[in-house]
């Protein structure tokens, strides 16, 4: 089972704290310290099934790529930054960061932390931790983050990373879950060590099956971790996760099969925390391939889609419909005002003939790697196009390869984003001409010169009026259908206690469950 | 306990029935055939009927279900009621009209795998044991080697490779079924080829092909009969728990053993709906096994009083 | 009821099951048996002697079921006694001894732990047992009485297995014994043996018996009385030498005629050999079985190869068939040397030269019908098609006597033994052969059905001028149909000669033993044997 | 003995060849896969570089025949190497596994041996009877369902009350007891599906000797009817039954992925096919060796417990 990788993202307010710190340099509590709630409890082994989690996960950061190694690596390290549960960027192992130009970036690391091991966090180990992912024979993800990074030093207390060119951006991609904080030896991490300065010490690791922390007793949050014991278990079948939370063997499972979720509400036996974010399942075509190189297409398949009925079916509700708008509600130039496509056979029909067509018939891949329910969204969307005299032929796809084989590979399939908090970002990474993510394909002379524009453009009005022209042309010209946003779906005993605001970041409190939760 | 007086009760009327159905078979067939089916137990009776009843629902599938096979009828879950029988499913389809429409699916798929199995497994198996020596080895042993491996895995891994349309489906299956079958095949030509028939045909001068329709597969057809029930069954099985493992039937084609996976997490709240495709399966091996086994009966000649 | 008689029968009924239907085995046969004697049962296959014999123990095989009439065994009514009392009868004081004893004793067990089993289970310690099962053991004259028992049955001959099988049912000292054919399935030098042995030890212990076969000859050095069954039907019943002196029924006397066919003498071979065995010496793998054999086949003429089991008779006839190539010499057929392997024969090599099997049941495949195991041949060999086949069958259907109309269509298993040997001769016939090998053709047949399948087989010789190489054990098999005799014993050739020379002293040894085992219709010739050797 | 011992020795030869055809076949159809182990380690966040580099960090630039005889040569040493995902030593990764995966078959089998055993006894002893016919019948049914569907039925009837876990949850140190208890619902889930088969085997065996003229022989012996079972048709049964029993003992031990997923158990079946996804073949090919070692050494234990039950093969005259 795969997830994407990095394609989530920290919120707009995230970065934007992460610029107001440019100028202030100044240090910014983590979003704990301020939103106090009722003290909570100490104590409880908390107990997570999650649908993911191989026998050949392995221990290296560079090649995380799953929740369980998402949730456990949050279970035993600090990154230098955090995202808080509003989105925003948090000092975590970085006291405070600076850039006086954007290109020089300075990190101040927090004195008087310490690895499991006992061992102290020094500026070597941060600059280690960096490297790892850096470099001509890194095998890491995020590989690329790096690529601009010219050098990173050690400036007393400080990491000082250059890069060859400005970019405003480079403290929220510091927050990237992959950049844990290990500790180094000559220079360079061990990647198979599980010591971390986080707020859980394992205790025993079997990939694929379980992991067991203990809480570190020397962790320098003082008001974060208050379980006594953490255990990660990989539980794949989601009816075995269901059996599991209902027979109290787990406190917390993600991954409900939007099926049961009324189910399970009805038995009473359990929370159901569905949290609304950016993230939204997407069925991209390739643009440069007919018969997808005709918008008029394009179009039909957009109103040939049921999007309320999809977010009842697929998401079980849990979630909303989209405008094919890959910006979600939660974004600041949000266009909410977009002549809403509903579901329309005669419009779509209406597209077909301006195309010149009478019927279509194409192939749509999907595979539950895409998303799950990605196959019940083909074979529904299949239906509701039907009504429009669109044949599309369901393929479904073995999960395992999916990634390498289809997407971005056959001209029409299913696919997921996390969501970006910054437009800029979405826009970039997923739809700028060229971009390694377009997996579409797509490119628009206008949207591009929009996109440039609006970076630089500095009255908040105009950059509003860009951004929602963006959307527009995505909406209706663009070469995604994106039918809904998916919330994050997760449910606890009822015992298990959650601050009032849970990040929609990354799923599971943006994987920070373990230190930021407890029980009754 | 719902379940288990309806079980009750299904088998209480199942027995009256097949005794009728029985009697009406005497009544309608030529007389050589109605003496044979006045011979045969209740329990072959109550198997030639189930399967009748599934063959004929599978042709007769669009005439007999209320709605088409993929058509979203109405919302998700709906409970059984005068226009969904059955209820309907995840997407809103009616329950029953894909439990008809999977019977033809299901039932086609397996009886094209399963006799493609078994006409590479047995004719192999008839021409390794005609032949003996060296390739009979060769053939005996790769076949040990391919069995060796867990049949589940060794499908999953034929299936990433060759994708996973209805005919690599059944392409995969019954080239691992296949092995089975060579087996049984193989052993069972072992018996035939000994005998002096075979060898007064083969003074004769007769060529391989011969021997193996005229002499060996005839004599040989009674086991393999009965394994081609038991394979036949398997079949939905091991389609299911591809589904099970991510790779079954295409949707949004009607088949039980997808329909079970699809619908098994509902079994955790106690939901019967899943119960239906897989029910299916069972009372279509039930009835399988009750015949092949009255087959077989018949052909070892055993006498058996009662 | 006189307290002397053991055993008592009345209008016996048995049915046997027939799809729904239950037809007649038994109909209404009578039967009294006193204590210490011997009563023979005769008939041919499917009599009902065996039924009889079953019955007298109150067993119906599966499939059958006793139906009508009385059983009465020392005062106890088998017919209406519970399961377990005839179970704890059975054994303790009737017994059984089967036809094959090969296939009757479990071949999982040693034969010690066989014989121990009903006298542990009536009662009797474990090693008492084994005591008396030595001394048992030693009065049947098996060899190693001390040991014998503790091997399996497959390590045992088949005549000292027969032996060690009336020793087990001696066991218990019962009252009745009964012996289904216990010398059918022996070799006529070992019959003698068992037969002596049986005789000695059921007049030793006094013990009754009911002794079942069909052959005249046998039954008469083992019976007091006789009594000869027909399809179920008693035919008539009488002592021994009575009945051997003046046969009543018509029937009776038909089974005394079937000894007397005999060919016409042929004058001696002359000309060319057919088929000329040339010094053959072969075997399987290490085990060399045939040792330099040599001898002539004549056109138009038999030549009977005579040996008991073992002696390399079948041997012979799969080096000329080609099964087995020789290591050593070669076939000549009609002038040209065989290739050794039928693989490397012409078709017509291989049509000139057919087989006859034992067993038709094997040699017959069961799924075919007539129409095709006879018409394949002629298909094959000689190119006949559609009506000309058609036509070709039915002429072979009539040429071995069955009616072409009524037949065509069967399955080997509709037919009786006898008819499926027919079929087997018609389907060599349709080769247009110059050789038919049979190979102990009528050894699996009843004597009468013996007697027309040896002149169905002397007709078309004679009618088609077909040479026979006829293996057999049966010396008044070879007495019938032979011309010319080989006598074969350990893969080698003892003797060989035309017949009247051959039943003529002097004989080698071996031929003289030989032909002196065959029994005779003479109910003191068992003691004269005896005594003379 | 002598004879056995000459057997044993050449299906143990027969099996080295066996093993070394399976691990051709795995070798190749794992080539043969779209993708390979640094793609799907990397996922979707793959570029061409940092596979390049990774492949060449794996060796996996190498050419095919290349891998194959490095890995070969390793295990004939005895090496199965490390897991080219995980970078640890195949044996510690696969070593609890087993353990695991053979207590379950274990487990399974002492229960559904003997009762498949004294069900198949008792239905051929009363054959055509109304217990044959719901044994049947019911052992039929069994089978007939899917694995994981009988497996949540039993979590829906026997876990979900609380009477046993629905979950697995096993460690190295649990006592005996402990272990049993909590791995019994899959244990039971696999005894539903081995037994049918295995009474069906033994009922068809037995019945099928009835005939023999032996067993009428022993009936005319007086023998009472569940001595001639036990006693007379059993032990020249025992061949069948014991290559049944074989085969679903293999069948345990190699086929039991899906039940493994459903109760989380951490067996062999799960991480083969959890390595098959990563294409992580050194993995791969190592259980795949298990896998087809178990189906040899079982298939030649039930040929050499034939040969010893049947006193034909091991006596001659």
């Amino acid at each position: 089972m795969h997830n994407k990788p990095t394609r989530n993202s920290v919120t707009r307010r995230g970065l934007l704290k992460g610029a107001t710190a440019l100028g202030a340099a100044g240090l910014i509590l983590p979003a704990s310290y301020r939103a106090a709630q009722a003290t909570p409890n100490q104590g409880g082994t908390f107990r997570i099934g999650l649908g993911h989690g191989n026998s050949t996960d392995g221990y290296d950061p560079g090649l995380w790529d799953n929740l369980y190694a998402q949730v456990f690596a949050a279970s035993r390290h600090n990154q230098l930054i955090e995202v808080d549960a509003d989105g925003q960027l948090a000092p975590e192992i970085a006291e405070s960061w600076e850039s006086p130009d954007g290109k020089t970036w300075v990190f101040r690391i927090r004195e008087g932390v310490s690895f499991h091991s006992g061992k102290t966090v020094t500026v070597e180990d941060v600059i280690a931790s960096l490297n790892h992912h850096r470099g001509d024979d890194a095998t890491s993800a995020i590989k690329q983050f790096f690529d601009p990074v010219t050098d990173i030093s050690a400036d007393g207390q400080n990491v000082v990373v250059t890069l060859d060119a400005p970019n405003g951006d480079f403290a929220y991609l510091m927050s990237d879950y992959h950049l844990a904080i290990m500790p180094s030896v000559d220079g360079r991490i061990d990647p198979a060590s599980t010591d971390g300065c986080g707020p859980y010490v394992v205790e025993s690791y079997e990939p694929g099956v379980q992991a067991s922390l203990t809480r570190n007793p020397d962790y320098w949050k003082s008001d974060r971790a208050h379980f006594d014991r953490v255990e990660i278990l990989a539980i794949l079948d989601s009816a075995a996760r269901l059996n599991a939370l209902m027979t109290g063997q787990v406190d917390l499972i993600d991954q409900i099969d939007p099926a049961t979720i009324g189910m399970l509400e009805a038995r009473n036996v359990a929370n159901i925390l569905s949290i609304p974010g950016n993230a939204h399942y997407v069925f991209p075509m390739d643009s440069r391939a007919a018969p997808f190189n005709d918008n008029n297409v394009r179009l039909a398949l957009k109103y040939a889609i049921d999007r309320q009925e999809m977010v009842d079916k697929i998401l079980g509700g849990h979630g909303a419909v989209s405008n094919d708008n890959p910006i979600g509600p939660a974004n600041r130039y949000f266009h909410a005002d977009m002549e809403a496509k509903t579901f329309d056979p005669d419009r779509a029909r209406f597209h077909l003939r301006e195309a010149g067509m009478e019927s279509l018939s194409v192939d749509l891949h999907v595979a539950d790697a895409a998303f799950s329910g990605a196959v019940d969204a083909g074979a529904l969307f299949a239906e509701t196009a039907a009504q429009s005299g669109i044949n599309i032929n369901l393929v479904r796809e073995p999960n395992d390869g999916y990634w390498d084989n289809v997407w971005m590979q056959k001209p029409f399939c299913a696919s997921y984003w996390g969501g970006r908090a910054v437009e800029d970002h979405m826009f970039t990474t997923g739809y700028a001409t060229g971009a390694s993510w377009n997996d579409s394909f797509w490119s628009n002379e206008r949207f591009d010169e929009l996109l440039v524009m609006a970076r630089s453009e500095i009255n908040e009005d105009l950059r509003r009026e860009m951004y929602q022209e963006m959307q527009q042309i995505v909406s209706f010209e663009g070469s995604v259908i994106i039918p809904m946003n998916n919330n994050f779906v997760m449910a606890t005993a009822q015992n298990v206690v959650t601050p009032e605001q849970v990040s929609a970041n990354w799923n599971l409190d943006g994987f920070r469950c373990v230190e930021r939760w407890w029980f009754a | 306990m719902n379940v288990l007086i309806f079980l009750v009760l299904a088998i209480a009327a199942s027995i009256p029935l097949s005794y009728a159905f029985r009697a009406g078979l005497v009544r309608v067939l030529p007389h050589e055939k109605a003496l044979v089916a006045r011979d045969m137990p209740l329990t072959a009776a109550f198997g030639i009927m189930v399967i009748g009843v599934y063959v004929i629902v599978a042709f007769a599938a669009p005439l007999l279900a209320p709605f088409p096979e993929r058509a979203v009828v109405g919302s998700q879950f709906q409970p059984w009621d005068s226009t969904y029988l059955l209820g309907t499913d995840r997407l809103g389809r009616d329950m029953l009209s894909r439990l008809i429409y999977g019977a033809r699916n299901t039932v086609g798929i397996a009886f094209a795998t399963t006799a493609l199995a078994f006409v590479v497994g047995a004719l192999l198996g008839i021409w390794a044991a005609l032949r003996g020596g060296w390739l009979d080895q060769l053939l005996s042993r790769f076949v040990d080697a391919l069995m060796a491996i867990p049949s589940l895995i060794f499908s999953l891994l034929l299936l990433t490779i060759f994708g996973t349309s209805v005919l690599t489906l059944i392409l995969v299956i019954a080239a691992v079924d296949a092995t089975r079958v060579y087996r049984i095949a193989r052993s069972v030509s072992q018996g035939v080829v000994v005998m002096d028939y075979i060898e007064a045909a083969r003074l004769r001068g007769e060529g391989n092909w011969y021997l193996i329709r005229h002499e060996i597969l005839p004599n040989a057809l009674a086991p393999l009969v009965a394994e081609f029930g038991l394979r036949f069954c398997f079949v939905f099985l091991t389609i299911s728990s591809l589904s099970f493992l991510g790779l079954g039937i295409q949707p949004p084609t009607a088949d039980w053993g997808s329909m079970v996976r699809d619908n098994a997490t509902l079994i955790t709240f106690g939901d019967m709906t899943p119960l239906m495709p897989a029910g299916a399966i069972a009372l279509l091996t039930v009835a399988v096994n009750f015949v092949v086994d009255w087959q077989l009966y018949r052909a070892s000649g055993l006498k058996e009083q009662g | 009821m006189s307290s002397d008689v053991l055993l008592q029968i009345r209008d016996l009924q048995i049915e046997g099951r027939a799809g729904e239907d239950w037809l007649p085995i038994i109909k209404g046969v009578n039967l009294t048996l006193k204590r210490g004697e011997v009563l023979g049962l005769i008939g041919e296959s499917g009599a009902g002697k065996s039924t009889l014999g079953l019955a007298a123990m109150g067993f119906a095989r599966d499939g059958c079921r006793i139906s009508g009439g009385e059983i009465n065994f020392d005062g106890i009514d088998l017919r209406t006694a519970s399961e377990r009392a005839k179970r704890n009868l059975r054994g303790q004081r009737i017994a059984y001894v089967a036809q094959s004893a090969a296939a009757s004793f479990n071949p999982a067990h040693k034969l010690i732990d066989q014989y121990c089993e009903v006298p542990v289970l009536g009662g009797m310690s474990r090693s008492k047992a084994a005591d008396e099962a030595v001394t048992l053991y030693r009065k049947m004259q098996l060899p190693d009485p001390e040991d014998i028992g503790f091997r399996y049955p497959h390590q045992v001959s088949g005549g000292q297995l027969q032996r060690a099988m009336t020793a087990m049912a001696m066991a218990c000292h019962p009252d009745l014994i009964i012996f289904d054919e216990p010398t059918t399935a022996l070799d006529v030098t070992t019959q003698i043996e068992v037969l002596a042995a049986i005789r000695d030890i059921v007049r030793d212990f006094n013990t009754a018996a009911i002794y079942i076969t069909h052959d005249l000859a046998v039954v008469a050095q083992m019976a007091d009385r006789i009594k000869i069954l027909l399809r179920g039907d008693e035919v008539e019943e009488a002592d021994t030498r009575a009945m051997l002196a003046a046969p009543k029924a018509e029937y009776t006397k038909s089974l005394w005629a079937v000894r007397s066919f005999t060919r016409p003498e042929q004058p001696p071979a002359e000309g060319a050999p057919l088929v000329s065995v040339q010094g053959v010496t072969a075997g399987y793998g290490k085990a060399q079985i045939l040792h330099d054999v040599s001898f002539d086949i004549h056109p138009g003429r038999t030549v009977a190869v005579v040996g008991e089991s073992g002696s390399g008779k079948s041997t012979v006839a799969r080096v000329i068939t080609g099964l087995l190539p020789p290591r050593e010499g070669q076939v000549v057929f009609d002038g040209q040397p065989l290739p050794p392997d039928y693989r490397a024969r012409t078709r017509d090599q291989l049509r000139q030269c057919q087989m006859i099997y034992q067993m038709a049941d094997t040699a017959l495949n069961p799924k075919l019908p007539l129409r095709e195991l006879i018409g394949r041949p002629a298909q094959m060999y000689l190119g006949l098609k559609g009506r000309a086949l058609d036509a070709r069958v039915r002429d072979l259907l009539a040429l071995i006597e069955l009616e072409p109309d009524q037949y065509i269509d069967r399955l080997p298993s509709e037919l009786s033994g006898g008819q499926k040997q027919r079929i087997g001769i018609a389907r060599a016939l349709a080769a247009e052969p110059r050789l038919i090998i049979c190979d102990e053709v009528t050894s699996a047949l009843d004597q009468i059905v013996q007697e027309g399948i040896l002149k169905l087989l002397d007709r078309l010789q004679r009618e088609f001028g077909l040479a026979y190489m006829f293996i057999t054990h049966d010396l008044s098999t070879v007495r019938a149909i032979a011309d010319d005799v080989v006598v074969m014993q350990l893969g080698r050739v003892v003797e060989q000669g035309p017949k009247p020379e051959m039943f003529t002293p002097p004989h080698a040894p071996y031929t003289d033993l030989l032909l002196s085992s065959v029994p005779e219709m003479d109910p003191d010739w068992l003691t004269r044997l005896l005594a003379a050797r | 003995m002598h004879a056995v011992l000459m057997m044993i020795l050449q299906r143990l030869g027969l099996g080295i060849l066996t093993l070394f055809v399976v691990s051709v076949v795995i070798f190749g159809a794992t080539e043969l896969l779209p993708g390979d182990l640094a793609s799907s380690l990397l996922g979707q966040s793959a570029t061409p570089e940092t596979v390049a580099a990774l492949r060449q960090q794996m060796g996996l630039d190498q050419p095919a025949p290349v891998r194959y005889w490095t890995w070969l040569t390793g295990v004939v040493q005895g090496d199965f190497g490390v897991s080219l995902a995980t970078r640890r030593p195949i044996s510690d990764m696969m070593s609890m596994r087993l353990g695991n995966t053979v207590f379950l078959a274990l487990y399974a089998a002492a229960i559904a041996v003997p009762l498949s055993l004294v069900l198949g006894i008792l239905a051929a002893l009363w054959r055509n009877s109304l217990f044959d016919r719901v044994a049947n019948a019911g052992a039929l049914s069994a089978i007939s369902f899917p694995e994981f569907f009988v497996a949540y039925i039993l979590i829906f009837l026997l876990a979900q009350s609380g009477v046993f876990p629905s979950m697995v949850r096993i460690s190295p140190a649990m006592g005996l007891t402990d272990k049993l208890y909590v791995t019994f619902l899959p244990a039971l889930t696999l005894t539903l599906v081995v037994t049918a088969h295995m009474m069906r085997m033994t009922r068809a065996a037995i019945i099928n000797l009835m005939a023999s003229p032996y067993i009428e022989m022993a009936r005319l012996k007086g023998v009472s009817p569940l001595r001639i079972v036990l006693r007379h048709a059993l032990p020249n049964a025992l061949a069948p039954i014991i290559n049944v029993v074989a085969l679903n003992l293999a069948y345990l031990i190699t086929g039991v992925v899906v039940v493994e997923v459903v109760f989380v158990y951490p067996g062999l079946g799960q991480l083969m096919v959890d390595s098959v996804a990563k294409r992580d073949i050194a993995v791969v090919q190592a259980i795949a060796l298990i896998f087809a070692s178990a189906y040899v050494l079982l298939n030649l234990t039930a040929d050499v417990l034939s040969t010893l039950t049947n006193p034909r093969l091991m006596r001659r005259k």
